[in-house]
């Protein structure tokens, strides 16, 4: 049986190594596979790895790997191909998009045929995560020394499937791979993906059984295609959580009961009812509950009266103006709108700026001098997609992470919060590390440098009778274990 | 016998010189369509400045206890994703929608009409620039060319009419020297000539009405297209707040709930564009057919 | 219907307009045509004459009027009675251009401007004839041939505005005739043609009548015309017909007065024998026998002073191109090396055959198409070293009276603002009293005032006529080039029109190029007269020496050739002239010869005979 | 003639070197950062950086600028920052869509706007003639998304007819031809309308109709075709925009053309395709006009070029 499934974005670059796109970690993961892998939960899992240790000081990684796996072009798999593609993530001169994510190793060692030893610069407690994260794949070595760097038009791995055609923003196709080392699998002999951008071309296709799988539905459609007999809506909570980053360089908002009433002032249960039609949740916490070492926090509350009180005790009774800068995609421009209406009620008149993709890159994250930054809000999005704390408190939250480095819109900068995001990497023992983030999502909750607003649920449709294709949490999905009844 | 005698049964008699302009208002005046039409505008236009007093519902009043609903007695157009009256919203859109796409197409029927009338009449290098500057817009994509005005000149009301206007400007001269190019090949320009004409008065009033026809159809056409264009910019951060009621920009945003048989949102907001565009084609076509005198007699 | 008869109108009544603005143009009109019988039309510019030939042809209707009432019985080929008046449109359609021809009047703008002649011609007999395109093309280009255009299978792939006044109206002529008609309604069909070729027109129409006895229904101003071709005559007046009788009657003992008025003001060639100046025609009414004095009498030119007009070696060419894109292979010298002057107070008459350039000449005099090698001098100053604006005030003082009156009017002004427009241009008058003038100057052509409002469209071909001539005169100019200025009008008209122009030249010195083909016309009015062939002068003088004392042979052609008002002098075994039409078309580098002139008397010129229009010497 | 179209067609050369200039400036004028958008919004600078060095954009705009110039010389349009592929070769795949999407597009938009026009103008005032406007103003005023949307849920999904995207097939150009064409064909209709009344009145129609000509004949031969000047510039400009492809349509139906292939580009600012595609869309721009300027010449032997 063929399978045929709707993408939201187009393709980019197929070689994960290189990519920033979960479109294209998603197309590879079929044919070539990670050490480690998720499961539906964001829970780690193997695949090409067996098992995997961490020392105490989080400097030496360890990992099994499974025998008897032999990719695409025959050449087997072992430790010698994942350390080439190891070192390969890690050369820094490769100018590789995901060179960044082995910055901290020093080097691959290879004990053994089937066994791999990372040694690092510094401590890295979230290595094990790294190592899962969708990017880091195993190509066969012969291909990357034959192609290079242009094994991203020729992807050769161990996964169920092998790579046959790339009509670039047309389709990816890929077909079955006989010698699969999971034995019994794959169960479809070819698997094509559509990148359809328009969300309601990608329902249609579905309803017309043009595709079996949707990736990406927007909730908005979702009732379409649950009305329509013959077809599913699936749903998982989400990792991203969408936040209103109040720039703290600002006067206003150096003061924190402003920030309070802020969040006091919107209502995040109606947020999600109207920007994603009530699929979703409101975050309790600064991370999602599926990423690694998520603490719940004291629920957010929504009282327009303690909010105005604040806000006058802070002087502003009568409000003031701002800008919000978002996103002009449909929902964007709903969450901006939705914004400016809620924080009227505080006296507060915002103007709101969807921007254009490439004009929001070149605005917030290429000229940005956060001491001459005009924006007031700033909405934005972050998953981890490493599933780790880690890689969602660093970012977004420590003084390192300030745009345009890496994600931390709100300019927040607390001492409490760096270090616990430091003592955490330090180690690779997870209680201390629980025992870290713990002390960061506290501090970072009561100091509200944004205004939450929603964790959405990932959606997707599938036919009836098709299982082991889904989405996760991430914004990825899964496809490998693809059948139909 | 006199040969010129006031005897023969004509019509009746007029003293009074008439110009050309209110010749054409008097053929004007009997198009009844036509003038339904343009009452129809202003009555919407009207109802628009008076609605705030009408209506129970404000165009910005948020219910989230109450969106997507549809139409029903209270709500006669349904609500959006925010629970606002569409019906409230197509009122107090319609000053805008009908300012940017009436006002932009102007700026742009002018400059095009004036470019286009010298780029034909005058022919050779003044012909080759106008036109050359009028490709090269042409094949600039719609929205590149409204990053980079919007980019120069920054976001604002004023600077999405400009960013429209542009848009129009080629099609109108191209359309004005076609017409032009035959035009000044006849005889009655050759007359007008021969009678010590200047240039400017052959243009105007000579070859222009011949080629009004051909522009007030364009342009009336144009303007449902520059309501949903001005939109488009609205979009990409460059137009008006989206927060502001527009018709293109609710059309637009509705169009997520279509399939989800929220037909509603769309309906509406579709349904004033067109019955504007309607209007301003009927009004047109009242304005070509009082510029044509043979239709008179009709 | 009587079996004689071909064609009945029975009681016509032809309105336009509706409400308060109805008109009727034609009121109860009665009128039969027997097989093989010419009946000439003859009667007051705007009386319903062109009306009531389009409601024959069931077109009236599409010109926004309506036949109210009345009959049009006709009876076809097969001998079956129809009436053409309630006939349903398809059997009319089948009807028009096969059994009943017609041939307009404004043959100017009567042509598609975007399909060639050899095109337009060939539709017409493919529709209604079982013949292939090729053979269809054959039968066009015998029919062109025969209409005696020049180089006719070339015209054929040429297209109307590329042809003169004249030759289109031969086209017209031959769509018309190819078909074979049983009723050929020909209305002013030899307005723009010179006497020559009317000559041969009317002779080929004579000839084709008696062939398939086709009736004809001829109208015209032309009394020489009318004397020359028709059986009996049918007078209108206003919308009626008020006399109708056997040509002979009708101008021996006309009964109704108009009829009188008309024969009377009926200019004869030769009537102008022995006198040097011009005189205004006989204003019927005022005096009946003796020719009245002019109001002013005219100061005699000056001939020793500076001409108001010079042109020296003027030469306008045509290019002609062929195939896809055009190549340039051939030129039509449409006027070469052709010298003229013009004294103010003067009338210079300027005949010539149809097509020799004559309208270009005036063209080109006004710079309105470009010149080669031209030297133009009036009133003191180089026109061809103007500046445009310099240019276009002067233009002032020189007005041009187009031969095409409908497509030199503005059909979205009305022809009030029209008329006006020229003096509001060099603001000689504010607007209220320039249309005061216009309305004035309405009147002094024979319109009327309520005229002023209404559309060129609305016009009949004489009433258009007059309106430009009453914009030429609205800016006091010194020169008009008058072409073709009075050939649309009845005789009484015309003579009005006419002794007004003679009047504001004794008044203030106004100078006029006058073209026309009508040789009584030109030799009552002109002080000088130039005949021009094939884009030169070949004969130039005073009037009273080229028409007394014509040299060169085509200016006795001309004169012999002039149709005599008169019906019991008709001559009707004039010979067809046969063989090849000299053509004004040279190819690429070979450009013709220019004449050289023998002075023959006082001021009195002629080409030299042998070079008459053939090259003397081919480009080395 | 031939002269003239000589010239114009060798005026093209500096004019495209204008617009190419014109072009690179504008381009780089636009606010944005390939190499961030490349890197994508969750990068750390670092990363950005390296993408920038990686795409040679870290250099002076004038050498890129020359380099650009020297590559067009030679033929050679650049490969795309975004994905590495010779320029070139993803304009050569996306054309053929998009050119025949616009051809089928405009064949019928054609075709229907000028029967439509020319029946209103010859009927105008009847019910036909209103129905003919009805029609008109729902074309140019549905949104193209909205009737590409809804064509696809009933021919596609509902009764199965075509498929409902991509182009595999033939039939695959029916919807989105449609859907492109129905603004076209409701200006044709209206342009042609108008121009047909203006000529109808004219007296060489009326000699037309003296020669016993079918009303047929009259109309869609002696009429349109002096009524054919505006309607051709009107189409030439229509066919000049449907080849740049469109938007809105290609994204509806998951079209491999053009369109798609420029908002991509613009997108994520991959200047190469963005400059290569609007030089391609100039040059067809520049050759559709020039065209429709002979063509002219054709229509109305009175036009002349000097
Ligand atoms: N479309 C029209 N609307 C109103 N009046 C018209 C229209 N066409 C013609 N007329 C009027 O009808 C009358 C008859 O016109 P017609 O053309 O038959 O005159 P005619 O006898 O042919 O004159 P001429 O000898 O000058 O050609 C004229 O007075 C003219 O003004
Ligand atoms: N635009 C043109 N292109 C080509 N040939 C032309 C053009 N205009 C005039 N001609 C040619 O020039 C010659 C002279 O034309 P012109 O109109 O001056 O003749 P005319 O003497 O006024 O004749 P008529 O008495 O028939 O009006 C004709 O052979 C005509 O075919
Ligand atoms: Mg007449
Ligand atoms: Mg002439």
């Amino acid at each position: 049986a063929d399978l045929g499934i709707a993408m939201d974005q187009i393709f980019q670059k197929m070689d994960p190594h290189n990519s920033n796109y979960n479109v294209d970690y998603v197309a590879a993961s079929g044919v070539v596979e990670r050490l480690i892998g998720f499961d539906q939960n964001m829970k780690l899992v193997p695949q090409l790895a067996t098992s995997w240790e961490g020392s105490d000081d989080a400097k030496t990684f360890t990992f099994k790997l499974r025998e008897g796996v032999t990719f695409h072009d025959g050449t087997p798999f072992d430790a010698a191909a994942v350390k080439a593609n190891f070192d390969r993530l890690a050369d820094q001169s490769q100018n590789l998009a995901k060179n960044s994510l082995f910055k901290v190793v020093e080097s691959v060692e290879t004990p053994d045929d089937f066994t791999v030893v990372l040694k690092l610069k510094e401590p890295f407690g979230a290595m094990i995560n790294t190592v899962a994260h969708p990017s880091v794949v195993i190509h066969s070595p012969k291909a990357l020394a034959e192609l290079g760097t242009g094994v991203e038009k020729k992807l050769v791995g161990t996964g169920p499937f092998k790579f046959k055609e790339w009509v670039p923003g047309e389709r990816l196709v890929l077909e079955k791979n006989e010698n699969y080392w999971d034995s019994g699998w794959p169960k479809v002999d070819k698997v094509t993906f559509f990148p359809v951008t328009e969300s309601a071309t990608r329902a249609s296709m579905l309803l017309s059984d043009e595709v079996q799988f949707v990736h990406i539905l927007p909730a908005e459609l979702s009732e379409r295609v649950q009305s329509s007999g013959g077809y599913e809506v699936l749903e998982v909570p989400g990792i991203t959580v969408w936040t209103a980053s109040l720039n703290m360089l600002k006067e206003h908002f150096k003061d924190e009961r402003v920030r309070r009433a802020f969040n006091l002032a919107v209502d995040q249960q109606a947020f999600v009812d109207v920007v994603y039609s009530g699929h979703g949740i409101v975050p309790d916490s600064p991370i999602a509950p599926d990423t690694r070492f998520y603490e719940a926090q004291e629920p957010l509350k929504t009282d327009v009266e303690e909010a105005r009180r604040l806000m006058k005790e802070a002087g502003y009774e009568d409000g003031f103006e701002i800008e919000i800068w978002g996103t002009n995609s449909s929902t964007g421009v709903r969450m901006l709108q939705f914004l400016q209406q809620q924080l009227s009620q505080i006296n507060v008149r915002a103007k709101i700026v969807p921007m254009e993709g490439a004009t929001r890159s070149e605005k917030v994250f290429s000229s940005m001098v956060p001491e001459e930054s005009t924006f007031d809000m700033l909405m934005g999005g972050w998953s981890p997609s490493t599933g780790d704390a880690d890689w969602h408190l660093r970012p977004v939250y420590a003084t390192e992470g300030w745009i345009p480095k890496i994600y931390n819109m709100a300019f927040y900068s607390n001492e409490t919060v760096d270090k616990a995001i430091q003592d955490a990497l330090n180690t690779a023992d997870p209680e201390k590390r629980q025992a870290a983030y713990s002390i960061a999502q506290k501090q970072i909750w009561k100091d509200n440098p944004v205004v939450w607003l929603a964790i959405e649920n990932k959606m997707a449709g599938r036919k009836k009778g098709l299982s082991g294709v889904f989405q996760m949490p991430d914004g990825t999905m899964q496809y490998s274990k693809a059948a139909f009844e | 016998m006199a040969l010129a005698s006031d005897t023969s049964p004509v019509v009746p008699k007029e003293k009074t010189a008439r110009s050309p302009f209110s010749e054409f208002r008097r053929r004007f005046v009997t198009r009844r369509a036509a003038l339904a039409s343009g009452f129809f505008l202003l009555l919407m236009l009207a109802m628009a400045l008076i609605a705030p007093w009408i209506l129970p519902f404000g165009p910005d009043e948020f219910d989230y206890r109450n969106t997507l609903s549809g139409p029903s007695a209270l709500h006669w157009a349904g609500t959006d994703e925010f629970g606002r009256d569409i019906f409230a919203r197509i009122l107090n859109g319609a000053k805008l929608s009908m300012f940017i796409g009436f006002l932009s197409v102007t700026i742009g029927a002018v400059i095009g009409v004036v470019a286009g009338l010298l780029a034909g009449y005058y022919g050779g290098w003044l012909d080759s620039i106008v036109m050359r500057i009028s490709d090269v817009l042409f094949a600039f994509p719609g929205i590149l060319l409204a990053i980079g005005i919007v980019a120069i000149l920054g976001a604002g009301l004023t600077n999405v009419i400009i960013a429209v206007a542009v848009f129009s400007v080629p099609a109108f001269a191209r359309i004005v020297r076609s017409g032009t190019l035959g035009l000044k090949e006849t005889t009655y320009v050759e007359a007008a000539r021969a009678a010590g004409a200047p240039n400017a008065i052959i243009m105007f009033r000579h070859i222009l009405p011949g080629v009004l026809g051909a522009v007030i159809v364009y342009f009336t056409m144009r303007i449902g297209t520059s309501i949903l264009t001005a939109t488009s910019l609205s979009f990409i951060g460059l137009g008006v707040e989206p927060s502001v009621a527009e018709w293109g920009a609710m059309l637009s945003t509705g169009r997520e709930y279509m399939l989800a048989g929220k037909w509603h949102l769309t309906f509406f907001p579709g349904l004033a564009i067109f019955l504007t565009v309607l209007c301003f084609n009927i009004l047109g076509d009242g304005l070509r057919d009082a510029l044509d005198p043979k239709l008179d007699d009709n | 219907m009587a079996a004689a008869n071909v064609l009945e109108l029975a009681g016509l009544d032809i309105s336009f307009g509706h409400g308060d603005y109805t008109f009727n143009a034609v009121r109860s009109l009665s009128l039969e045509v027997k097989r093989g019988e010419t009946v000439a039309i003859v009667g007051e510019s705007g009386s319903g004459k062109s009306v009531s030939a389009l409601s024959i042809m069931r077109l009236v209707e599409f010109g926004g009027g309506r036949i109210e009432g009345g009959r049009i019985r006709f009876r076809r080929r097969d001998g079956r009675e129809i009436d053409l008046a309630s006939l349903d449109p398809e059997e009319a359609r089948r009807i028009r251009g096969n059994e009943i021809a017609m041939i307009f009047q404004e043959p100017m703008t009567s042509l598609n401007p975007v399909f060639t002649i050899g095109d337009q011609i060939v539709e017409a007999i493919v529709t209604h004839q079982k013949k292939s395109r090729r053979e269809a093309a054959k039968i066009a280009l015998d029919m062109l041939q025969r209409v005696r255009i020049p180089d006719a299978a070339q015209v054929m792939k040429r297209h109307p505005h590329q042809l003169s006044g004249g030759m289109r109206q031969r086209v017209m002529i031959a769509m018309a005739l190819s078909c074979k008609p049983q009723l050929l309604i020909a209305d002013e069909p030899t307005t723009a043609l010179d006497v020559t070729i009317q000559a041969q027109i009317l002779r080929l129409i004579r000839e084709l009548q008696q062939e398939q006895s086709m009736s004809v229904v001829f109208i015209t101003h032309d009394m020489g015309v009318v004397a020359e071709v028709a059986d009996r005559v049918v007078v209108m007046y206003r919308g009626e017909k008020v006399e109708e009788g056997d040509v002979e009657t009708v101008f021996r003992s006309p009964s109704h007065p108009y009829t009188k008025a008309l024969l009377k003001a009926v200019p004869h060639l030769g009537a102008m024998r022995g006198t040097s100046a011009p005189a205004p025609f006989p204003v019927p009414g005022k005096s009946d026998e003796a020719p009245a004095a002019p109001a002013a009498p005219a100061a005699p030119i000056a001939y020793d002073s500076e001409p108001l007009l010079s042109v020296r070696g003027l030469t306008t060419r045509f290019d002609i191109g062929e195939g896809l894109f055009g190549r340039i292979t051939k030129r039509v010298h449409a006027v070469e090396g052709l010298n003229l002057d013009i004294w103010p107070g003067e009338t210079l008459g300027l005949v010539g055959e149809s097509g020799c350039g004559k309208s270009t000449t005036g063209r080109s005099i006004l710079r309105l198409v470009e010149a080669e090698a031209t030297k133009l001098r009036f009133d003191g100053e180089d026109l061809t070293r103007l500046s445009k604006s310099d240019l276009q005030k002067l233009r002032r003082r020189i007005q041009f009276v187009f031969q095409d009156p409908y497509a030199s009017l503005n059909p979205r002004l009305t022809v009030g603002y029209s008329i006006s427009e020229p003096m509001l241009l060099h603001g000689l008058e504010d607007r209220r009293n320039a249309f005061d003038k216009a309305v004035w100057l309405l009147e002094q052509v024979g319109l009327q005032a309520d005229h002023a409002n209404r559309y060129p469209h609305a016009f009949s071909g004489g009433q258009r006529q007059r309106i430009a001539i009453a914009r030429a005169l609205g800016t006091d100019p010194k020169l008009i080039i008058a072409d073709e200025a009075v050939s649309a009008l009845d005789v009484s008209v015309q003579a009005q029109v006419i002794n007004l122009l003679m009047d504001l030249q004794a008044r203030f010195g106004l100078a006029y190029l006058f073209i026309s083909h009508d040789m009584a016309v030109v030799e009552r009015i002109s002080h000088r007269v130039a005949v021009m062939y094939l884009g030169q002068v070949v004969e130039t003088g005073p009037r009273a020496s080229v028409f007394e004392d014509p040299r060169h042979p085509y200016t006795r052609r001309l004169m012999s050739a002039a149709p005599v008002p008169d019906p019991q002098k008709r001559i009707t075994d004039r010979p067809l002239i046969t063989g090849e039409v000299p053509s004004p078309v040279h190819p690429i580098g070979n450009p013709p010869a220019i004449n050289e002139m023998l002075e023959v008397g006082p001021r009195h010129f002629v080409a030299r005979e042998e070079n008459g229009g053939r090259p003397a010497h081919r480009a080395a | 003639m031939l002269h003239y179209f000589l010239r114009r067609l060798a005026a093209l050369v500096p004019v495209l070197f204008l617009i190419s200039i014109f072009v690179f400036l504008f381009i780089h004028a636009l606010p944005g950062d390939p190499a961030r958008l490349l890197a994508g919004e969750a990068a750390t600078q670092e990363e950005v950086e390296s993408v920038r060095k990686a795409l040679k954009l870290d250099r002076p705009l004038l050498t890129q600028y020359v380099d650009f110039l020297k590559n067009l010389a030679t033929g050679d349009l650049g490969t795309s920052l975004r994905t590495g592929e010779p320029v070139s070769a993803m304009i050569a795949r996306a054309f053929m869509p998009t050119f025949w999407l616009s051809v089928c597009a405009l064949a019928w938009s054609l075709l229907f706007g000028l029967v439509a026009g020319v029946i209103s103008a010859v009927r105008r005032g009847s019910p036909g003639d209103h129905a003919g406007m009805f029609l008109s103003v729902s074309g140019i005023s549905m949104p193209n998304f909205w009737l590409g949307l809804l064509l696809m849920q009933f021919f596609s999904v509902n009764l199965g007819w075509v498929g409902t995207s991509g182009f595999d097939e033939p039939s695959d150009l029916i919807l989105p031809s449609i859907t492109l064409g129905a603004g076209v064909a409701a200006v044709m209709a209206r342009f042609t309308r108008s121009a047909v009344i203006d000529v109808a009145r004219e007296d060489f129609i009326r000699t037309a109709r003296a020669k016993g000509l079918r009303e047929k004949v009259v109309i869609w031969k002696h009429a349109l075709r002096n009524a054919l000047i505006p309607v051709v510039t009107m189409a030439g400009l229509q066919f000049g925009f449907l080849l740049g492809g469109s938007i809105v349509v290609e994204k509806v139906f998951r079209w491999p053309g053009l369109g798609s292939l420029l908002l991509d580009a613009i997108n994520f600012r991959d200047y190469a395709v963005v400059q290569a595609e609007i030089m391609l869309f100039s040059l067809q721009f520049l050759l559709i006009n020039l065209a429709v300027d002979m063509l002219y010449g054709f229509i109305n032997p009175a036009i002349r070029y000097k």
